[in-house]
C-alpha cells in the first residue's frame, strides 16, 4: 500500500516541481532582461518554447548511433527518480540510511547521460562541449560533496533517527552546532553558491552551452522533441540542485501535521528555491561573462575546493570540542 | 630638405637607372612614385627594408594596361613623426612572360597581396611559398583572371542579371 | 625530444557560425583545447566589385563604394573620393573638409561601439552588448537626422559633401556629445576595471610588435601592439592636422605599455571614442559658412571628370578598422575609371590575428577574431564564377563535413607541433 | 513522430487529417519564434540592424524571438546578401538541417534583387530560386522595425500555411 502512495506522490511532485522550474525559468528570463534594459518575454515563455519544440521535427544524423536518441530520455528518467530522493520541504519519500550517496550519485549520472549522448552524436562541436561538460563536473562535486558530508557527519552528532539521510536536515540543522559552525556554514554557503552556479550554467560556467564559440556546444545535434526533453530535464535539474542547497542551509520549516503541513512546507521551499536560484543564477548571469574551460576549472578547484576544506574543518573543530 | 627629397637623393645614388617624381597633390601632401625594372625589383626592396625598418607595405595593385601587366606597391616610410613619407614602387610585365620575383621573406604580408595577384591578373611570383588560392574558390575555371580586359577576362555570357529592368531594355 | 603522442582536431570554424558576423573560415588544428595552427580561407563574400565598377562612371561607383562594408561604409565612400579627387586636382570648399570630419567621427562611434558591445557579446557578457548598443542608438539616431539614413549615409560627392550641417543639426551634436560624456565612463570602467573581462582579455590572442609590423596590421590591431600609426595623422588629411590629432597608444588610456593582446586593442578603441568627441567639438566651433561642393550639379561633374580625369590617385584615411587605401587610375575621355582597387584595414589584420592566435584555446579563437572587428565584406572584392560545369562540393551536412574532416585528416603525428604563439593563458582569478 | 505532409498524397482525406495534427501541434510556434542568421556574402549592413533589433530600443525579445546558434533549433532562417557563389552550397545546406515548420525571410535589397550587384556574374541575387522565400524585407538596411514587421508577417502566414488556407508553393497575397 505504502508504495502505490510513494509513486502517486512522485508523480504530483514530477508535475509540480517541473511547472515550478519551467516557471522560474520564465521568472529568471524577465528579471535579466528587465536588469539589461529590456522589456523581456512574458513569463509562461519557457512554456511555449517546450510546446513549440515538441511540435517541431526531429533531425537524427545518421553518424548518430541509437545512444543519441536514447540519453534524453535516460535523463530525464534519472531526473525523475531523483525527485524522489530530493528533500523539498519535508524528508524525501525514499528517505533511508545514508540516501545522499544516492542523491549526489543521480545527480551526477544525469550529466553523465547528456555527455554520453552528445559524444554518440559525433559532431565536433558536441565532442568539445562534452569533453567541457565532463571537466566541469569532475571540478565541481568534490568541493559540494565535501560540505555535505561534514555538515551530515556534525547533524549526526546530535544523535539522528536515520544517520547520513537528507531527513535528518529536517531534525537538526547546521547552525545548532555552536558558533564555530556559524563561521562555517558562512563559508559553505559560498562553496554552495559556486557550486549551484557551476550546475546550472551560468554566468562564468556557462561554458559548455557556450553558442559563440562552439555554436550551441552540447545541443548542438539534438532538435524537436529531444530538445524539449533534455530542456526540461535540465531546468528540473537546476531546482532539484537548488533545493539541496536550500536543505542544507536554510532548512527553518513549519511544523504543521497532516496534508496542509507538506504543501505548506513545499510552498515556503519554493520560495526559498527561487530566492536562492535568482541570487546564483540571475544576478550572476547580469553581473559576469564567460571563463575559459581552463580557468573555470582552476577557479573551482584553488578557490571553491579550499573554501570547502577550510570548512570542513572548523566545523569539524567546532562538533567535536 | 624636406624627407621626401632627402630619400630621393639616396635613392638616386644607389640606383641610377630608376626614374623617381614627386608629386604633390592639391592640398600640399608630396607623393613619390618610382618606376623600377623588373631586374633590379628584388634588391630596391631589399634596400627599402634597411632604410626604415618598420617600413609599412599598405597594397599591391596588379592592372591590365594592354599589352603589358603593371604591378605597383605603396609603402608607408618613417611614420613615427607626422607627414609620413608616402612611395609607390611600379614595375611592368609584359603579358607573354607574366613573371616577378617573390619579396615575401622581406615583407611576410606581400605573400598574400601575390596570392591575390596571381588569381585575378595571373602575373606568376616565382618561389612564392604558398600558391594556393585566396579569393577564388577551388571549382574556378582555371584559364580565367578577372580583372583581365583581353580574352582571358570573363566572357560576356557569364554576367547574369539579377532582374534589372534598364539591363534588359539594353538589349543585353 | 621525447616523443609526445598528441591528438590533433581539425575544426572548420564559420563559414556560417553565430559567433563570427560574416562568412569566413578558419582551419584550427587543435591540441585538445590549444590551438596549432590556423589557416584562413576566405572568399565566401565576394561580390565582383572591382569588376562591377569597371563598367559603371565616377559617380554610379560612389553607391558601389558605400556598399562594400555596412558598417564602414563613409570611410570607403570618403577615401573613394579623396582619390579621384587626387587624381583629378579638385578642390575642396573649407566647409565641406569640416563636415567630412564631422561625419567621419560619428561613424567612428558607432562602429566602435558596436565592436565593444560584440566583444562582450563573444565572451558571454550580454549585458555589456545590451547595454552599448543602447547607448550606440544615440549616434544612431544623430546620424539619421544629419544624413537620412541610419546606416550606409551617401553623405560624400566628388568635390565636396551632398548635405549641410544646419543650426539644428548643431544642438543635436552637442546634445549627444553631452550624453556621451555621462555615458562613456561607465563603459570605460566595464571594459578597463571589470574582472571577468580582465580575465578574458589579458594575455589572450597575443600580437607582439614584431608580428604586428611584419603583417602590416593596421589601426587599434597595430596600434595596440605598439605600431605608432594613424593615415590621418600621417597623411596629414585634410583639416585634421589643426583640429590636434595624433594617434591613440595603449599607454596614453591603461597606463602600461602595449602588450598586444586584445585588452590593449579594446582600450585603443575606447581612447579613440574620447578622441572623436573631441575632434567634432573642435570641428563644430571651427567650421568656416560657405558653399558645401564645388560642382552643384552631378552631371557636371561627370562631364569635368572625362576631361580631368588623367593619372593615378592614392586615397588614405583612418577608418574604424584601420588605415583604408583607394587607388584610382583614370583615363582621358572615359566617364568611369580605368582601374579602382581598394584594401581593407581587415585584410592584414586577418592574418596578424591567425598568426597570434596559436598557442590559444579554442574560446579565444572568437574574441580574437573579434577583437579586430573583422569587416569581411570588404576584405573580398573579386568573386568566383560557377560556369557550366557544375562542380558541386555535395557536403551532405554542415557539420557531418567537418566529422569527415576529423576522420579523414585522423592526425598524422610525424610533424612536431611547434606552436608559434607567444604567452600562456594564464587565469588570474577574482 | 515526424509528420510529412505528402504534398500529392492520394486519398485528401488522409492527407486533411495530417495537416489538421500538424496545425494543432504548430500553433505555438508562433509564440517562441527561434531565429538563426545567415550571411551568405551581405555587406553587413543588415545583420547589424538585425542585431540592433535583438537590443534594448527594438527588443524583439518580448515577442520571445532569440537568436539561436544552430540550424537544428531554429523556426526563423533570416538570409542577408546577395548569395555569392560560394556560400551558394552554405544557404542550400543550411535550409534542409531547419527543423520542418520553417519560415525563411530575405533581409534587405541583396537577397530581393541584389541591390548594387546586380549584374556582377559572382552572385545569384533573387534567393527565391535557390531556396523558397516566404517574405521580402527590402530596404537598403531595413530599418529594424521593418525586420520586425517581416518577422511577424513570416509568422501569420506560417499559421495560414499550417491552417492549410495559403497553398504552401505559390506565395499566397
Amino acid at each position: 500500500m505504502k508504495l502505490i502512495y510513494a509513486i502517486l506522490g512522485l508523480v504530483a511532485l514530477y508535475i509540480y516541481v517541473s511547472i515550478m522550474s519551467l516557471l522560474f525559468a520564465g521568472i529568471d528570463r524577465k528579471l535579466v532582461a528587465r536588469m539589461q534594459r529590456r522589456i523581456g518575454p512574458p513569463i509562461l515563455q519557457p512554456f511555449y518554447d517546450f510546446l513549440k519544440l515538441v511540435s517541431k521535427e526531429t533531425i537524427i544524423p545518421n553518424t548518430a548511433n541509437f545512444m543519441f536518441r536514447a540519453a534524453p530520455l535516460l535523463m530525464l528518467a534519472t531526473t525523475i527518480a531523483l525527485l524522489a530522493y530530493t528533500p523539498l520541504g519535508f524528508a524525501p519519500i525514499f528517505a533511508t540510511k545514508g540516501d545522499i550517496i544516492v542523491f549526489i550519485y543521480l545527480l551526477t549520472l544525469a550529466d553523465f547521460f547528456l555527455v554520453v549522448g552528445v559524444m554518440s552524436s559525433g559532431s565536433p562541436y558536441g565532442r568539445i562541449g562534452a569533453s567541457r561538460e565532463v571537466a566541469m563536473l569532475v571540478s565541481r562535486e568534490p568541493a559540494m560533496m565535501l560540505g555535505v558530508f561534514t555538515v551530515m557527519w556534525g547533524i549526526s552528532k546530535l544523535g539522528v533517527q536515520k544517520p547520513f539521510s537528507l531527513s535528518s536536515l529536517y531534525e537538526h540543522n547546521i547552525w545548532e552546532l555552536g558558533p564555530m559552525a556559524w563561521v562555517a556554514g558562512a563559508i559553505l554557503i559560498y562553496v554552495f553558491m559556486a557550486w549551484l552556479a557551476s550546475e546550472i550554467e551560468a554566468g562564468f560556467f556557462n561554458i559548455p552551452e557556450a553558442e559563440q564559440e562552439i555554436a550551441e556546444g552540447t545541443l548542438v545535434e539534438y532538435s524537436g522533441r529531444y530538445l524539449a526533453i533534455i530542456k526540461l530535464a535540465e531546468s528540473m535539474k537546476e531546482f532539484i540542485a537548488a533545493s539541496l542547497v536550500v536543505a542544507v542551509l536554510f532548512p527553518w520549516q513549519l511544523d504543521m501535521p497532516g496534508i496542509q503541513g507538506y504543501i505548506a512546507n513545499l510552498l515556503i521551499h519554493t520560495l526559498k528555491v527561487f530566492i536562492v536560484l535568482f541570487v546564483a543564477k540571475t544576478i550572476f548571469r547580469t553581473v559576469t561573462g564567460r571563463l575559459k574551460i581552463s580557468q573555470a576549472v582552476n577557479l573551482l578547484w584553488t578557490r571553491v575546493f579550499a573554501a570547502s576544506v577550510i570548512g570542513a574543518l572548523i566545523l569539524a573543530m567546532g562538533v567535536s570540542l | 630638405m624636406s624627407k621626401e627629397e632627402e630619400f630621393v637623393e639616396i635613392v638616386k645614388q644607389k640606383f641610377p637607372d630608376v626614374s623617381v617624381v614627386i608629386k604633390e597633390n592639391k592640398w600640399g601632401r608630396k607623393r613619390v612614385w618610382i618606376n623600377v625594372p623588373r631586374e633590379s625589383f628584388r634588391d630596391f626592396m631589399k634596400f627599402l627594408r634597411e632604410y626604415d625598418e618598420d617600413a609599412h607595405y599598405s597594397i599591391a595593385i596588379g592592372e591590365d594596361v594592354g599589352e603589358a601587366i603593371d604591378f605597383s606597391i605603396h609603402f608607408l616610410l618613417k611614420y613615427e613623426d607626422a607627414p609620413a613619407i608616402s612611395l609607390i614602387v611600379k614595375t611592368s610585365v609584359p603579358k607573354d612572360d607574366p613573371v616577378l620575383p617573390d619579396i615575401s621573406d622581406i615583407f611576410p604580408i606581400s605573400l598574400q597581396f601575390e596570392r591575390e595577384v596571381m588569381e585575378m591578373i595571373g602575373i606568376d611570383f616565382e618561389n612564392a611559398p604558398d600558391k594556393r588560392r585566396l579569393f577564388l574558390p577551388d571549382d574556378f575555371p582555371e584559364g580565367i583572371y578577372p580583372l583581365r580586359l583581353d580574352d582571358k577576362g570573363i566572357p560576356e555570357e557569364m554576367v547574369k542579371n539579377a532582374g534589372h529592368p534598364y539591363l534588359l531594355r539594353r538589349g543585353e | 625530444m621525447t616523443k609526445k603522442v598528441e591528438y590533433w582536431v581539425k575544426i572548420p570554424f564559420g563559414p556560417i557560425h553565430p559567433g563570427l558576423e560574416e562568412p569566413e573560415k578558419f582551419i584550427l588544428t587543435l591540441d585538445g583545447e590549444r590551438i596549432v595552427s590556423v589557416d584562413v580561407k576566405l572568399g565566401y563574400n565576394l561580390r565582383g566589385i572591382q569588376w562591377i565598377a569597371m563598367r559603371r562612371n565616377y559617380v554610379q561607383i560612389m553607391y558601389l563604394a558605400e556598399r562594400i562594408c555596412g558598417i564602414c561604409s563613409f570611410s570607403h565612400n570618403h577615401t573613394y573620393v579623396r582619390a579621384v579627387e587626387e587624381m583629378a586636382g579638385i578642390e575642396v570648399p573649407e566647409r565641406a573638409e569640416y563636415i567630412r570630419v564631422i561625419i567621419g567621427e560619428l561613424e567612428r562611434i558607432h562602429s566602435h561601439l558596436l565592436n565593444l558591445g560584440v566583444v562582450g557579446h563573444d565572451i558571454g557578457y550580454d549585458t555589456v552588448l545590451h547595454l552599448t548598443w543602447l547607448a550606440r542608438e544615440k549616434v544612431m539616431d544623430v546620424l539619421e537626422a544629419i544624413t537620412g539614413n541610419r546606416v550606409n549615409y551617401s553623405m560624400m560627392t566628388i568635390g565636396g559633401v551632398r548635405r549641410d550641417i544646419e543650426e539644428k543639426h548643431k544642438r543635436l551634436l552637442l546634445e549627444m556629445i553631452k550624453y556621451y560624456r555621462e555615458v562613456l565612463p561607465q563603459i570605460e570602467d566595464v571594459f578597463l576595471h571589470d574582472s571577468t573581462i580582465e580575465a578574458r582579455l589579458r594575455d589572450s590572442a597575443i600580437i607582439p610588435r614584431k608580428l604586428a609590423i611584419e603583417m602590416g596590421a593596421v589601426g587599434p590591431t597595430g596600434r595596440g601592439s605598439g605600431v605608432k600609426d594613424d593615415a590621418r595623422w600621417s597623411e596629414r588629411l585634410g583639416v585634421y592636422p589643426d583640429l590636434g590629432i595624433k594617434p591613440v597608444m595603449p599607454e596614453d588610456v591603461t597606463g602600461e605599455k602595449a602588450r598586444g593582446d586584445i585588452y590593449d586593442r579594446m582600450a585603443v578603441r575606447i581612447g579613440e571614442l574620447w578622441q572623436s568627441l573631441e575632434l567634432i567639438e573642435h570641428a563644430l566651433d571651427q567650421m568656416p559658412e560657405g558653399k558645401i561642393k564645388t560642382f552643384p550639379k552631378d552631371n557636371v561633374l561627370v562631364a569635368k571628370l572625362k576631361i580631368l580625369g588623367d593619372g593615378e590617385g592614392i586615397g588614405r584615411y583612418e577608418a574604424p578598422r584601420g588605415e583604408l587605401v583607394h587607388y584610382v587610375k583614370g583615363k582621358k575621355g572615359r566617364d568611369g575609371p580605368v582601374r579602382w582597387k581598394m584594401r581593407e584595414p581587415t585584410f592584414p589584420n586577418i592574418f596578424a590575428i591567425a598568426k597570434g592566435l596559436e598557442g590559444n584555446q579554442l574560446a579565444d579563437v572568437v574574441v580574437g577574431i573579434a577583437s579586430i572587428d573583422p569587416c569581411l565584406s570588404c576584405t573580398d572584392r573579386v568573386a568566383v564564377i560557377k560556369d557550366g560545369k557544375k562542380f558541386i562540393l555535395t557536403e551532405k551536412d554542415l557539420l557531418r563535413l567537418s566529422i569527415k574532416k576529423t576522420r579523414e585528416i585522423n592526425p598524422d603525428i610525424k610533424g612536431d607541433p611547434t606552436p608559434a604563439g607567444v604567452g600562456c593563458s594564464r587565469g588570474v582569478l577574482l | 513522430m515526424t509528420i510529412k505532409v505528402p504534398a500529392d498524397q492520394g486519398n485528401s482525406q488522409e492527407r486533411k487529417r495530417l495537416e489538421k495534427r500538424i496545425a494543432q501541434l504548430c500553433r505555438f510556434i508562433g509564440k517562441s519564434p527561434w531565429v538563426f542568421h545567415v550571411n551568405s556574402g551581405s555587406c553587413n549592413g543588415c545583420d547589424i540592424e538585425i542585431i540592433a533589433a535583438l537590443t534594448p530600443r527594438y527588443d524583439a525579445e518580448r515577442f520571445g524571438v532569440k537568436l539561436v546558434g544552430s540550424p537544428r533549433h531554429a523556426d526563423i532562417l533570416i538570409v542577408t546578401g546577395p548569395v555569392t557563389n560560394q556560400s551558394l552550397e552554405r544557404v542550400k545546406l543550411v535550409y534542409e538541417q531547419t527543423p520542418d515548420p520553417k519560415v525563411v525571410i530575405a533581409v534587405g535589397a541583396c537577397p530581393t534583387g541584389g541591390s548594387v550587384f546586380y549584374e556582377s556574374p559572382f552572385t545569384n541575387a533573387p534567393l527565391d530560386n535557390v531556396i523558397p522565400v516566404d517574405v521580402f524585407v527590402p530596404g537598403c538596411p531595413p530599418r529594424p522595425e521593418a525586420i520586425l514587421y517581416g518577422v511577424v508577417l513570416a509568422l501569420e502566414k506560417l499559421a495560414k500555411m499550417v491552417k492549410g488556407e495559403v497553398p504552401p508553393e505559390e506565395g499566397g497575397e
